[in-house]
């Protein structure tokens, strides 16, 4: 069943989206929100970690982006901005949401 | 599609409670319905009404008694999570010796099977926490 | 109209005593377990700890609720997946954690034990096949 | 030694306020002074009067007060943190149109300049957090 | 009886907004900077993110509280030390952050730079020469 | 001047230990409490970063081993068992006290 993943914490902090990460599966999405959103930004030491995930989704809200002064052209190659409709959107379209709280 | 909303932490310290009201009331501008939001852990101190925050911030609290008052939203605090952290309304107040309640308009104490319930009758469980 | 039964999960990713999380999630299970769903525990990263025996906390002051998880049995909540990763990871095996079993009453009221290790794909795999996932 | 203690998380949720109870106690049976234990951040919450915990396991709230009885202990609410999260004693329920007060025995609402002398004029600060 | 000055640090390594200590530590900041006492900041960890420019919270409906940052300055809060491991581990660069400055009255009132970029060995040594070390 | 550091988060959900002992210099003291316990177990993913910190010496607060079930012949060599009063006097007999909260 296709989930949403979703990480909130910044992954230097905790290990939450490493844990995601580990048990997110093929054809899930992930949305990194609040402190979360540092895990999509190019050229950091967990950056590899991400772009490793071939067949996952990711999505990064912007609202928490912008809050933290990170502009989108340092986003990974791939991750998508979603607002607040969005993550509304992929939680109703996914089969269910996983919080890795 | 029919939400529950999960709420893990308490206003101001964590954004988890901004980031749930921000969901909640892009949902219901989606045309969603919101079945219930569940306050539980430290979650229930959102349901205070003694708070008085900075005027040129956000007023956590008030901000959810208004969307349950516009969307007829149903604001659960667990009351066993809320007999640890102090939020009393007027039954509890009574029930266990209190000097006062404290529960914000449009919330409402019960139990952990609410939270339950949720989960069943829901389409959709979103938790927002630590 | 009678509710449909669901996969309920309920996923412990925190170690007990030093945040509350594990004790009050465990408190759902409890109420969860009157609902006639089913019902899946989750103990992964340091949610294994939960699960540690020997649990002794009169020199914090604070309440020792480990005992409860061998209630769970009675409750009928008997499918508890232990991630091997998270135990190896932890210089854990599953002789550190307490046992906890259940009578199977449809096996003439075998004790079985409730406790399954699986491995991180293994848990991925039995996370996905739920349809509710409570996080705490 | 003259210490003084901060707590910056509520009851039961984290431990922090656990440990920062059993260092103060150890503190004092071994003869050293607690100038101050200043509570901020939702370290706040530990001055409510509002709690009923479970009659199995410890009263947090009721076991600083008591302790503060005791040992004549200065424990402070940081007023801004307190605003916030809804910890409120006469004055501030007055200065705020509050309905009700809700602060415990042996606590007093201040000014974060209690934390800054309680730095200048203790030889240990020691910090108690999430 | 006049008081001693103390060395103070304000410990900083959390990031703005998911948690309200990065700004509940800046009100002490604040407070603080009355108490003629000699004032450190280390921003570490996560910490570093404080000091990003260009914050814009509109979307999120919180106070935007970097500006206060640029305050700082104006209170004799002067002595900002970043640190350059954790910038990089962030893929962060001094130009990243706001910069911040202060008149030095002691210099004719030429504008400085606040923030001084310093390795870990080097925030380690400044910390170890604290009197008190504040943490939130 | 003689530091007393404590660690009260696991290790392996947050990363304060590490950059704890990132900036403890020779000579400090590291006092491991609450979910920092975790941290002074032999076998574990994070051991090796702990026992090559040669220059400082580690408490671990033993009521919190105890409530948590770690005993104490699972702990890395070098590891002391401190007592609420032993943590006191660290905190008195050490020149300041770094929390890494």
């Amino acid at each position: 069943m296709a989930t949403l993943h979703t990480v909130n914490k910044s992954p230097f902090e905790k290990s939450s989206l490493e844990s995601c990460l580990a048990h997110a599966k093929d054809g899930s999405a992930v949305l990194l929100y609040e402190d979360g959103i540092y895990g999509a930004v190019k050229g950091t030491s967990i950056a590899d970690k991400v772009t490793a995930m071939g067949g996952v989704k990711f999505y990064v809200l912007g609202p928490d982006l912008k809050a933290r002064g990170i502009s989108e052209d340092k986003l990974l190659d791939g991750v998508e901005v979603a607002d607040y409709a969005k993550f509304v959107d992929l939680a109703a379209t996914n089969d269910k949401v996983q919080a890795w709280v | 599609m029919k939400f529950a909303i999960q709420v893990n932490e308490g206003p101001y310290q964590h954004q988890a409670t901004d980031s749930a009201y921000q969901f909640t009331k892009a949902a219901l501008e989606a045309g969603h319905e919101i079945m219930r939001v569940f306050f539980y852990h430290d979650g229930v101190n959102n349901g205070t009404n003694l708070t008085t925050p900075p005027q040129d911030d956000r007023n956590i609290v008030n901000r959810w008694s208004e969307l349950a008052k516009k969307h007829d939203l149903d604001l659960v605090v667990c009351v066993a999570a809320a007999q640890r952290r102090g939020i009393v309304d007027e039954g509890e107040m009574q029930r266990n010796g209190k000097s006062a309640e404290n529960i914000a308009d449009g919330f409402r104490i019960s139990g952990l099977g609410q939270l339950i319930e949720a989960g069943i009758q829901s389409e959709r469980l979103v938790v927002f926490g630590d | 109209m009678s509710e449909q039964i669901k996969k309920f999960m309920y996923v412990n990713r925190r170690a007990p005593y030093g945040t509350i999380y594990a004790w009050e999630s465990l408190e759902v299970v409890l109420i969860g377990a009157a609902f006639d769903q089913d019902v899946h525990l989750a103990f992964l990263d340091d949610g294994v700890y939960q699960l540690v025996k020997g649990q002794d906390t009169s020199g914090v002051d604070m309440k020792n609720f480990s005992p409860t998880y061998q209630a769970l049995g009675d409750y009928d909540v008997t499918k508890l997946f232990v991630e091997k990763e998270s135990l190896e990871e932890r210089g854990l095996s599953i002789d550190d954690l307490m046992p906890l079993t259940y009578e199977d009453e449809d096996d003439d009221w075998a004790e079985k034990d409730s406790i399954t290790v699986v491995s991180r794909a293994e848990l991925a795999d039995i996370m996905d096949e739920q349809d509710v996932l409570f996080s705490f």
